[in-house]
């Protein structure tokens, strides 16, 4: 009998079987409220006749959506409004990423520079946009700096260019017939570029002597492309913008939504984007600096060469995790009637076919994907730099 | 300072120097940390810098490839002005190479790397002829088998040799070491001195700052000691241990030897 | 025979080495390139700060009971005062805001006692942790002790956005302790359990768990069963921040050396007393200052809730500004918001900021 | 069910809109007024013979479905329009039409524009989440007008674009773009015009499924239509009570029988809907009629017998 | 192994062992770490654990107290086998004591707390009797005035008295140490084992890692040896010392004796 109980206590007592059971128990709790909340839901949904499932996408939309980089008419379909949401969203997080990075660096610079006004006014800018929410620095740009904005009739003109409340607008180039030409000399020269940059670090590499090569194929590209219009008599009308009764039509427009959450999202982005360049400059020793200089390396060799690669391995990890919170913060443009994924899928969709679930999940799996692929693309980099160190 | 040690601060006329500090000063803001220096140094000359901690024997090192700046008197280096011009400091850094205390290798880049850096972009010399170059150098400190790996997988010694042998290759003519064996342990020091003491006896001119007073025994033609910012006496290696004039030097003295 | 040596005299630096003027030309006009940088930010104030000065000082106008009466072209800081209360209380009932004030002395108070050494301390985390919600939760909605019911659909403003903020850092704190944990646990359903829900969260942007929490919890829960909308956000915002939470928390107890758990282990500490006894303790105070940048984070992120059709600061800022009374005041709106966030979120980054470097020398040996 | 939950909570949870005057709309101190709050009100009388037992809650466009399907309110009364696919496939179910509207459009004066097919190129704005959004779809598609569509996500933000000049329409339905046009600075400048683009009855939405709880929110309405064409007001309803010989109004009033008995409510749930809401000219008066700032014409929600198309069936 | 240190490896029948291995095998994945270990200590016996560096020391003396986990062969402490039972290992640390080589006391716990820790929660002891116990330790390690104090004020040589401290507050039957001295200077070092010598008089059963070998050579009563793993030879410290049975073990004395 004693044996039995001995048994029976050691069974329990053994550290193994505890993790067994506890983790057991908690496998099936999940399950268990998984299951629970499932089973809730389809009743609920059966009794109620919601429909489910998503030949929704299938069917006409009906409705129209502001910007659309692929052809979309409201004679779609749901899944092409998904799609052109898809592809706004897109399209604002990579440009918010870009643009973050570019005022983040110059921010993070500045607040190094030794120029002490440079210093407090890239302070002022990063401590004041870091602590104020995006949301409301979108309404910012959206409400009140539009209402600042002249009305079309009284446009700002630039040229062939006007601002006003509807955006800003710019001449839309329509190319003809021969731009075909013009295109071919342009990928050329970007091949011949390549080449000459190639060629550059060969001869360096070789002779030791240096050649201007980023210059030398900026140039060519430019020289090449304009002597291939030149050549082909300018192949190309502009669409100009003109006023018309109402609006200013014709041209290219960047609408005030796109601008206002363009905006939002890379000065906000970029302020903390800032602080990190920042960390990453300080963290490299200064004794760093010091030998490169007395090396004879001058000081843009020295921060290009020596400085930078190292603060790069500091700077990525948390520069990764910037951008995923700039491409989820892109969803706050819902609020300020850009057409991304929250405010056609989530807003417009859900509303007119009612299927929460299916949208909502829609959405979710969208930004968790755009999540993951970021992460998945910065670790792979991230590891790329840190193998050059070890 | 004695007329006696004076002299063998300043050049005899004639005599060609390399390296000529006249009146020299520097402060930290308020702090007075180079205070009238007058110093010259002959070409090929190795001088030992000693003096306590603080004493402004870095700050003074620093200030003969301009890694700090001094505001009143001249320095001249191989004849070229000491100043704001950028040309002038860019000519004198080439000339002067320096070992810093904390070795300073550049982490992300192999030892070759590190070596062909400023050759390949300050000398523009063709990467080939770089990188035999720096074989040669990495030879002779004895580590030409380590030239694909990163500094941080080479024991303290190994890089402070490397270090040297960055600064051998940008050929300069003059060596700066800042204290180099100070961060090493025991072992360590004795291989990179045995290739300071090599360098020594090539010819280099070599301003080095140490407290290892065996070295200064064996290579220095002249040991400079230094107490709050001014050179207290200046002699050979002979006279200045066996025969210090100031109080300082000898106090100084019994403290470190005894050590 | 020793000469004697006397250390000379220390000078005073060249008078173009220090003072205002050295300063100066170190500062702003040591190189061409640093002084086209200095008339640029010179230009840059130009541009910025007499217009500004002008608008929110010279030509405001801060009395009036409409638009109407700003008159002076500046900004009009009337409508704020108009709608101040609104701002902070929401629609609460005027005659009730004493409660919301009372409350939030007694937390003043209550976190002010930590300062005085004669408490005790567990005491009074008990107290601000078990007995405060419950206090606050009854002065806040009322219904008992002869309080009048305040609706949670009346409950807005700075108010709502503080209760929000709060809320969710302190209930996600235990989850997110919870959490951490797991996902340090070498038990691999408990650690994918962890690892899952942690990383679901965080992919996802708040603005869809709102959504989820304010809209589908019932879709999801039997007929009959609903619970409050203003719980079900806090739910939601709780989860969000706890997965946040987990992730600041693991930082710390990865911080913590392995030493300190294998010493608890000989000591024969069983699991959860090494980690309350001896390994929390000092993870979470190493990682105050995370936790502190994650309740900015959440605080600045409350403001999505307008989103979901609740009305916090920001939201009753919207609101008013659809005033007809009061239109064209966005820009006076706007300021306000901001500038209450910033003291907010700015005071609480440099209190971190000050913990972390007290930290810093608090654990070295002098 | 849903009677027995909004009976056991004592209340009824109501999703309104976050402020149409004259529809619904809180005051300072959080009163809701308006058509739509009336219809809550209604079915409030009717469960608990008390019209204050309604709780509201502020939903925009697109979260009113969601809301409803979800439990979280257990009627909708947010000038909703009945259309088929809502219906039918959204878990749904309309109960009577509390106000029949039409789509129509608002401009600024000073445009020139007197008539929709002028729009030719315009920017419209207007909420997200409604017919609104398609019915505008629609009739540009059909006459073959460009325009370019702002959709904002609440009422209140898409007339503030309009207001401010990001758009030069707002659309939406003709009694909402009258109430709207009251919110706005200076209401003589904007114009609303002729056209009415499309069928939009108005009425309260119940979820799919609970007949019972339909029933009761639909004939809380009807009640109030057939009171007004009785004559029954709240200021006479007690006398008539208690005088009438007719029997269909003592039938309706609870005096004679329980019709209160099938919807599971008590015998004098018609009676309390009339006397603390009124009949649906009073409802109609009270909340948008001429008299108040929204300032509407009865029109085609006058009754049938006055011309108008408002018809409930008879309660026997 | 010969047969000669086998013996005193093993114990004599009908000696009490208050520690047995018997052929324990321990894998880091795949690497073999102990190998077929067979060993007995007897009740009261000091034992001396020294080999090179990664030889398995700290593995084998970790195993008593089950902070690491064998997978072949067993383990007795005090007749309780060691195994997966929860019940076991409490009963097993309850009764044996460690010190580690870095000291690893709670850095936010005061002095008193730290070794009032375990008997208050593990042993469930009043809280005043626990402290008087501590004091009482404390006090035995000489640093009683300092029980008020955080272990970041205290030395390094204090701060591992107080270790050891906490380790007898549990009144173990056994104490394990891993190298108590090896993280200090020489000065405390001192200090540190003037506390296990005066452990040792008193009969308590010890087993300690260390490379004192003039420790070894007071107190121990057999000096075991390891390499790679194996006990490679196990003997009283004069035998030891004076006559090694195998070459292993005569150069690793050669190398620790001469440095
Ligand atoms: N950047 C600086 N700003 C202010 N003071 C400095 C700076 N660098 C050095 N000092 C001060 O100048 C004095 C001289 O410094 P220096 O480094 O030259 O001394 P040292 O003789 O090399 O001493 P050590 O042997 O410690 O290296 C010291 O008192 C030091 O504190
Ligand atoms: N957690 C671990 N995982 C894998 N290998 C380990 C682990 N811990 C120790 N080892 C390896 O096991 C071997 C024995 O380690 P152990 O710490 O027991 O050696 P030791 O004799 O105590 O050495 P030292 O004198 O350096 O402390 C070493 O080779 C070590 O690298
Ligand atoms: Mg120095
Ligand atoms: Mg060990």
């Amino acid at each position: 009998m004693s044996e039995n109980t001995n048994t029976n206590t050691s069974f329990l007592n053994d550290a193994g079987n505890r993790a067994l059971i506890f983790q057991a128990v908690l496998l099936a709790v999940v399950v268990f409220v998984g299951y629970y909340l499932f089973s809730n839901l389809q009743a609920n949904l059966e009794t109620r006749g919601i429909s489910t499932g998503f030949s929704f996408l299938n069917e006409p939309a009906g409705f129209p959506v502001l910007i659309h980089l692929i052809e979309y008419t409201e004679a779609d379909t749901y899944g092409r409004a998904f799609a052109v949401a898809l592809i706004n969203t897109f399209v604002i997080s990579l440009l918010g990423i870009i643009l973050a990075t570019v005022i983040g660096v110059i921010m993070g610079l500045a607040r190094l520079s030794n120029n002490w006004l440079v210093a407090r006014l890239a302070t002022v800018y990063i401590e004041t946009l870091r602590n104020i929410p995006l949301l409301l620095q979108m309404f910012f740009w959206y409400f009140a700096v539009l209402a600042a904005m002249p009305h079309p009739r009284n446009s700002i003109v630039f040229g062939d260019f006007f601002i006003n409340k509807r955006g800003i607008y710019s001449p839309n180039p329509q190319f003809q017939d021969g731009s075909g030409f013009v295109l071919a000399a342009f990928l050329l020269s970007i091949v011949g570029a390549f080449f000459i940059v190639r060629w550059a670090k060969a001869r360096q590499k070789a002779t030791g002597n240096w050649f201007p090569a980023y210059w030398a194929s900026f140039g060519t590209i430019i020289g090449v492309t304009l002597l291939a219009f030149v050549v082909t008599g300018f192949p190309v009308e502009f669409d100009l913008p003109s006023k018309s009764r109402f609006n200013v039509t014709g041209g290219m427009v960047l609408v005030p939504e796109f601008v206002a959450v363009l905006i939002a999202l890379s000065t906000y982005t970029g302020s903390f984007i800032a602080e990190i360049v920042r960390a990453g400059i300080l963290s490299v020793n200064w004794g760093q600096t010091e030998a490169s200089r007395s090396l004879g390396l001058p000081d843009g060799k020295t921060q290009r060469l020596i400085v930078l690669p190292q603060a790069l391995r500091v700077i990525i990890p948390p520069l990764t995790s910037q951008y995923l919170n700039l491409a989820k913060n892109s969803s706050l443009g819902a609020a300020i009637a850009y057409p991304e994924l929250v405010a056609v899928v989530m807003g417009t969709t859900l509303n007119q076919t009612g299927q929460a679930i299916e949208t909502i999940g829609l959405c979710m799996l969208v930004y968790g994907s755009l999540s993951l692929s970021i992460s998945l693309f910065m670790n792979w980099y991230n590891k790329r730099m840190s193998l050059v160190e070890r | 300072m004695t007329d006696n040690n004076m002299a063998l601060a300043q050049l005899e006329p004639g005599e060609e120097a390399i390296i000529e500090f006249s009146d020299v000063n520097k402060w930290y803001g308020d702090f007075h940390v180079l205070k009238n220096i007058n110093f010259s140094i002959r070409k090929g000359e190795r001088i030992v810098v000693c003096g306590p901690s603080g004493s402004g024997k870095s700050t003074m090192t620093r200030c003969i490839n301009r890694l700090e700046e001094h505001q009143k008197g001249s320095i001249l280096v191989d004849g070229i002005e000491m100043n704001d011009n950028l040309k002038n400091i860019e000519a004198i850094r080439k000339d002067v190479g320096m070992v810093f205390q904390h070795f300073n290798l550049f982490p992300h880049l192999t030892i070759l790397e590190n070596l062909t850096l400023a050759p390949i972009w300050v000398r523009k010399m063709p990467k080939k002829e770089a990188e035999e170059m720096a074989m040669h150098y990495l030879e002779r400190v004895k580590i030409a088998n380590q030239a694909g790996k990163y500094p941080g997988q080479l024991s303290g010694g190994q890089q402070q040799r490397v270090a040297i042998a960055r600064g051998l290759c940008m050929k300069p003519r003059i060596m700066l070491f800042d204290e180099p064996t100070s961060a090493l342990d025991p072992e360590m020091i004795k291989e990179v001195l045995d290739v300071m003491v090599q360098l020594a006896d090539e010819g280099m001119t070599m301003v080095c700052v140490t407290h290892e007073m065996g070295f200064a025994k064996t290579v220095a033609d002249r040991v400079v000691f230094m107490d709050a910012g001014e050179i207290v006496e200046a002699n050979t290696p002979h006279e200045f241990f066996e025969n210090p004039q100031h109080d300082r030097t000898q106090l100084f003295l019994s403290q470190i030897l005894n050590h | 025979m020793a000469i004697e040596f006397k250390p000379s005299p220390s000078l005073p630096p060249p008078s173009d080495s220090v003072g205002p003027v050295a300063w100066v030309r170190a500062n702003f006009f040591s190189s061409p390139l640093n002084i086209a940088l200095t008339l640029f930010s010179v230009y840059v104030l130009y541009l910025m700060i007499p217009p500004v000065l002008q608008w929110g000082f010279l030509d405001a106008t801060w009395e009036g009971s409409s638009k109407a009466a700003c008159t002076a072209g500046g900004a009009c800081w009337a409508f704020i005062g108009a709608y101040f209360e609104q701002f902070m209380y929401g629609l609460y009932p005027e005659t009730e805001y004493w409660r919301i004030n009372l409350a939030l002395i007694l937390l003043i108070v209550l976190v002010g006692m930590f300062a005085i050494k004669a408490v005790n301390k567990l005491f009074l985390s008990i107290a601000i942790i078990v007995v405060y919600p419950i206090v606050a939760f009854i002065l806040f909605s009322g219904g008992m002790f002869g309080l009048e019911t305040v609706e949670t659909s009346n409950w807005g403003g700075l108010f709502l956005t503080t209760l929000l903020g709060v809320v969710g850092i302190v209930a996600s704190f235990p989850l997110g302790v919870l959490l951490a944990l797991g996902r340090r646990s070498n038990m691999p359903i408990v650690k994918s359990v962890c690892v899952v829900f942690i990383e679901t969260i965080r992919a996802v942007p708040l603005i869809t768990i709102l959504f989820m929490a304010s809209v589908m919890i019932p879709l999801f829960l039997p007929e009959g069963l609903n619970f409050n909308k203003l719980l079900r956000v806090l739910i939601g915002i709780t989860l969000f921040s706890a997965a946040y939470m987990a992730e600041v928390i693991r930082g710390g107890l990865q911080a913590i050396p392995k030493g300190q758990y294998e010493a608890a282990d000989a000591m024969g500490l069983t699991y959860w007393q090494s980690m309350c006894l001896v390994i929390l303790p000092q993870a979470l105070k190493l990682v105050i200052p995370g936790i502190v940048n994650t309740f900015i984070g959440l605080f600045k992120d409350t403001t999505l809730v307008y989103i979901v059709g609740m009305f916090d600061l920001l939201g009753r800022i919207q609101a008013a500004n659809h005033d007809a009374n009061w239109l064209g005041t966005t820009i006076e709106g706007y300021a306000f918001a901001g500038f209450v966030y910033w003291i907010i979120c700015f005071g609480m980054s440099r209190y971190s900021m000050a913990v972390e470097r007290k930290l810093d020398t608090g654990h070295k040996r002098k | 069910a849903t009677l027995d939950d909004v009976k056991s909570k004592g209340f009824i949870q109501c999703g309104v809109s976050q402020g149409v005057p004259g529809f619904s709309n809180a005051d300072e101190a959080g009163n809701w007024s308006g058509i739509d709050v009336d219809a809550c009100r209604a079915a409030a009388a009717a469960v608990f013979g008390d019209a204050q037992a309604v709780k509201f809650t502020p939903l925009s466009a697109k979260e009113r479905f969601t809301a409803l399907q979800s439990g979280e309110i257990d009627m909708l009364s947010r000038n909703t329009t009945w259309t088929y696919t809502r219906d039918t496939a959204l878990g749904l179910d309309f109960t009577a039409v509390n106000f029949y509207d039409g789509q129509g459009f608002m401009v600024r004066n000073d445009l020139g524009v007197t008539s929709a097919m002028e729009l030719d190129g315009a920017t419209v704005c207007t909420e997200q989440g409604t017919t609104t959004e398609l019915n505008m779809a629609d009739f540009f598609r059909k006459h073959g007008l460009s325009y370019v569509p702002v959709i904002v996500q609440k009422a209140d933000e898409a007339l503030a674009a309009y207001a401010s000049g990001r758009c030069d329409v707002f659309t939406t339905d003709k009694s909402g773009l009258a109430a709207h046009r009251s919110k706005l600075a200076d209401p003589s400048a904007h114009v609303i015009l002729p056209e009415t683009i499309s069928k939009e009855p108005l009425g309260p939405v119940v979820r799919h499924g609970d007949n019972q709880w339909k029933d009761i929110v639909t004939w809380a309405m009807f009640v109030q239509v057939n009171a007004e064409e009785m004559g029954i007001s709240s200021k006479n309803v007690a006398k008539i009570k208690a005088e009438s010989k007719d029997p269909a109004i003592r039938r309706l009033l609870g005096a004679e029988g329980n019709m209160g008995e099938s919807l599971g409510l008590g015998a004098d749930w018609a009676y309390d809907i009339i006397a603390e809401v009124g009949n649906y000219g009073e409802v109609f008066e009270n909340n948008v009629g001429p008299n108040t700032p929204v300032g509407l014409p009865r029109g085609i929600n006058n009754l049938w017998t006055e011309g108008g198309v408002m018809y409930a069936p008879p309660v026997r």
